[in-house]
């Protein structure tokens, strides 16, 4: 079974200080990976590494082109739009169409035609969730998607990466401090925290 | 690209969405100019062009740091520089977003406020011709300067420092076109030069923009 | 000694006063300020 | 060791060290010494009188204003290609002294003109266009001082050096094209080279230009040393709490 994403030997900075080194692990089709480790430690930072909005030191993240996402707590829902049209900017963006299912599945069909400025946290974090199914990316990177939502919406959203999103040949890698139920292996990163002195980060020309 | 011009079309338009700021704030400066200049219509006339395109230029200016910075908080620009569209596109269209809403409406405008600074009736023409030519560049330089400075607390005052030296080609040029138009001595040269700029601008900001928006999103 | 400068001297002087002025605070303020950091520097280096 | 090893930054502090001494020392004598020759050893010319000694001042600066300029566009590209800090620090470093340098232009421009010309400001191509170039450094200073990270701070203003010289340059046919001109001819044409300037002046000012030029090289060493130093520091600050 190849591979998905593979992440060889990689080593990522932050404010040109290096953070983490020897990152490696690979990702099957329908395998999540859970990332632990205290505050700081790099998650995020890893993270926007693998989605490609920042470089990496040095190693390589092995992926096809295309198929990775990423979202954060911050998840870009205009709240002067309605849930329908900011999902349906993000399929377009995409170029593909919000299937109905979407808002049954993450219990939005009530709030589709409020303005987003209306939800409350937990609400808008459900629809930033359903954003992540309407651009039907394989690889997903997840910085803390269940930050600001109750048991039942957890638990759902545990459900739909579990029967939709892995059965459905993704895969993903998400940083969260809570148990998502989901068979999936984690990686503490405290081990792979870049030494004090470790170099390459731009200051070590410097010191 | 077309869903995010509808959308932020769509949020300009909408409540806060900011759309006729531009427009008021280009209004009032007009209004404003002859309780400094005092009612001397010769005078007035004469310093019309002018008067008109400094407006422009900084209405044009005021509703720049509103075009990356919103989505920048919200988490919409990574979001965007992660998706399937390329960041060259999207600085142009912002740029084209940020037009439509200020300086298409400036450009329409303008010749009419030319009514309250006695503009000369030639005039009307070329002021609506220089605009229509210059103000893409406005939008186009002002995303670059939004860019820069879109990761920035108090962005909004460097984002003029930066973008208002830029601006000097396109004032000049375009203001001496409306000059020129009026006493024929040949307006077609100062109004290809506006153009050329806009043309330029079009085809070259938006990669430098791009660049920028990937650093500052690092 | 000083050359006669004619009715245009006050031009001439002040322009050697300006720019010696201007000259004079940006080499000053450049080595002052090299100092204070160098001095920073080896407080941290072996503080 | 190609000559990239020279932008190292421990390599640029040690031979920076020594040469430091003997830029400020040649560039003082070579200043000095144009300067006294041409105002008390120089005839007054037969136009403009005394205020031609004002000449010694003018050209240098603003030769130095725009070579200021094209030095620190040609470090931001060193800098956007090869990721050499020192090349970044120094465009940094560069900055204050060009903006000097233009600002003793437009006064020594704008005093030579208040007699010559009859009126205290002339917009005339030349002085205007130094008076864009001095907003330009403001704007990149500025730029470099609301940006925390140094790394993301060397990259945008680089990117806005390389923007800000095509805009510069625009900006310079643009105000010619605004208004004729009342400048002299230039006193050293750059495209040919032939001198508009009578010998008897000609060789205290290009001991001044020289002299202005080592000045500059000097303060920018100088500067380059103390932002290196600067970002030394705040290495060392960020490894200690780091490592704490």
């Amino acid at each position: 079974m190849t591979a998905l994403l593979s992440v060889r030997d990689l080593r990522c900075a932050r404010g040109g200080v290096p953070v983490l080194e020897r990152v490696s692990f690979d990702l099957a089709v329908g395998q999540a990976l859970i990332l632990r480790g205290p505050n700081g430690v790099g998650k995020t930072t890893l993270l926007r590494t693998l989605a490609g909005l920042q470089p990496a030191l040095s190693g390589e993240v092995i992926c096809a082109e295309g198929v990775t996402a990423y979202a954060s707590h911050a998840d870009g829902i205009k709240t002067a739009l309605t849930v329908a049209e900011n999902l349906s900017f993000w399929a377009q963006v995409h170029d593909r169409t919000v299937p109905d299912s979407v808002y049954a599945t993450f219990d939005l069909l009530a709030l589709r035609d409020r303005a987003a400025g209306t939800l409350s946290a937990g609400q808008k974090r459900r629809v930033g969730l359903a954003r992540l199914a309407v651009i039907g990316r394989p690889v997903l990177f997840l910085d803390e998607p269940t930050v600001s939502l109750d048991a039942f919406s957890v638990a759902m959203f545990a459900g739909w990466m579990r029967d939709v999103h892995l059965a459905g040949g993704g895969c993903a890698v998400i940083a969260t401090h809570i148990d998502l139920q989901i068979d999936a292996p984690t990686l503490d990163l405290t081990p792979f925290v870049a030494a004090a002195d470790a170099d390459g980060g731009s200051d070590a020309d410097f010191l | 690209m077309k869903a995010l011009l509808w959308r932020d079309l769509a949020l300009a338009v909408r409540a806060g969405g900011g759309f006729g700021l531009g427009l008021a704030f280009f209004l009032i400066v007009v209004v404003l100019v002859p309780f400094g200049v005092g009612p001397d219509r010769t005078i007035l006339s004469a310093i019309a062009p002018g008067i008109l395109w400094v407006a422009a230029l900084l209405a044009a200016l005021l509703s720049l740091d509103r075009i990356f910075a919103l989505d920048y908080e919200d988490g919409a620009l990574a979001l965007l520089a992660t998706a399937p569209v390329p960041l060259e596109g999207v600085a142009l269209v912002k740029a084209l977003a940020h037009w439509i809403t200020t300086g298409l409406p400036l450009t329409l405008v303008a010749p009419l406020l030319g009514f309250f600074l006695n503009m000369d009736p030639a005039a009307y023409a070329y002021m609506f011709a220089s605009l229509a030519l210059g103000t893409p560049a406005l939008s186009v330089i002002g995303s670059f300067g939004a860019a820069l400075t879109v990761g920035l607390r108090r962005g909004g005052l460097l984002l003029s420092l930066l973008v208002l030296p830029l601006y000097v080609p396109t004032l000049i040029f375009g203001a001496e076109a409306v000059r020129r138009g009026v006493d024929q001595t040949g307006a077609a040269a100062p109004l290809m030069l506006v153009g050329a700029i806009s043309l330029g601008c079009i085809a070259l900001l938006p990669f430098a923009a791009a660049a920028v928006l990937r650093i500052n999103l690092r | 000694m000083l050359p006669d400068l004619g009715p245009r001297a006050v031009y001439v002087l002040l322009s050697y006063g300006v720019t010696l002025v201007l000259l004079a605070a940006i080499i000053g303020l450049s080595a002052r300020r090299a100092i204070k950091v160098r001095r920073a520097l080896e407080e941290i280096e072996n503080g | 060791m190609s000559m990239w090893e020279y932008a190292n930054p421990k390599k640029f502090m040690d031979w920076t060290a020594p040469v430091l001494p003997w830029a400020f020392g040649i560039a003082g004598l070579l200043t000095g010494v144009g300067l006294v020759w041409g105002f008390f050893f120089t005839p007054e010319a037969e136009l403009f009188g005394a205020t031609v000694k004002i000449i010694y001042l003018h050209v240098p600066a603003a030769l130095m204003a725009i070579n200021a300029w094209f030095m620190m566009l040609v470090a931001s590209l060193i800098w956007v290609i090869r990721r050499h800090h020192v090349s970044a620090l120094a465009a940094r470093a560069a900055a204050p002294v060009g903006m000097v340098m233009t600002v003793i232009a437009l006064a020594t421009g704008a005093l030579w003109g208040i007699p010559t010309w009859g009126t205290y400001w002339v917009w005339d191509p030349r002085l205007t266009s130094f008076m864009i170039l001095f907003l330009f450094y403001l704007g990149y200073i500025a730029l470099w001082e609301a940006i925390e990270d140094p790394d993301t701070a060397a990259d945008l203003t680089a990117i806005l050096c390389i923007v800000g010289s095509v805009f510069a340059i625009l900006s310079r046919y643009a105000v010619r094209f605004w208004n004729q001109g009342l400048h002299q001819g230039t006193s050293v044409p750059v495209v040919t080279g032939g001198r508009t300037v009578a010998d008897v002046y000609w060789v205290p000012l290009l001991m001044c230009m020289i002299g202005f030029g080592v000045l500059f090289v000097a303060l920018v060493l100088l500067r380059t040393r103390t932002e290196i130093r600067l970002r030394r520091m705040r290495a060392l600050t960020a490894r200690t709490t780091r490592a704490a």
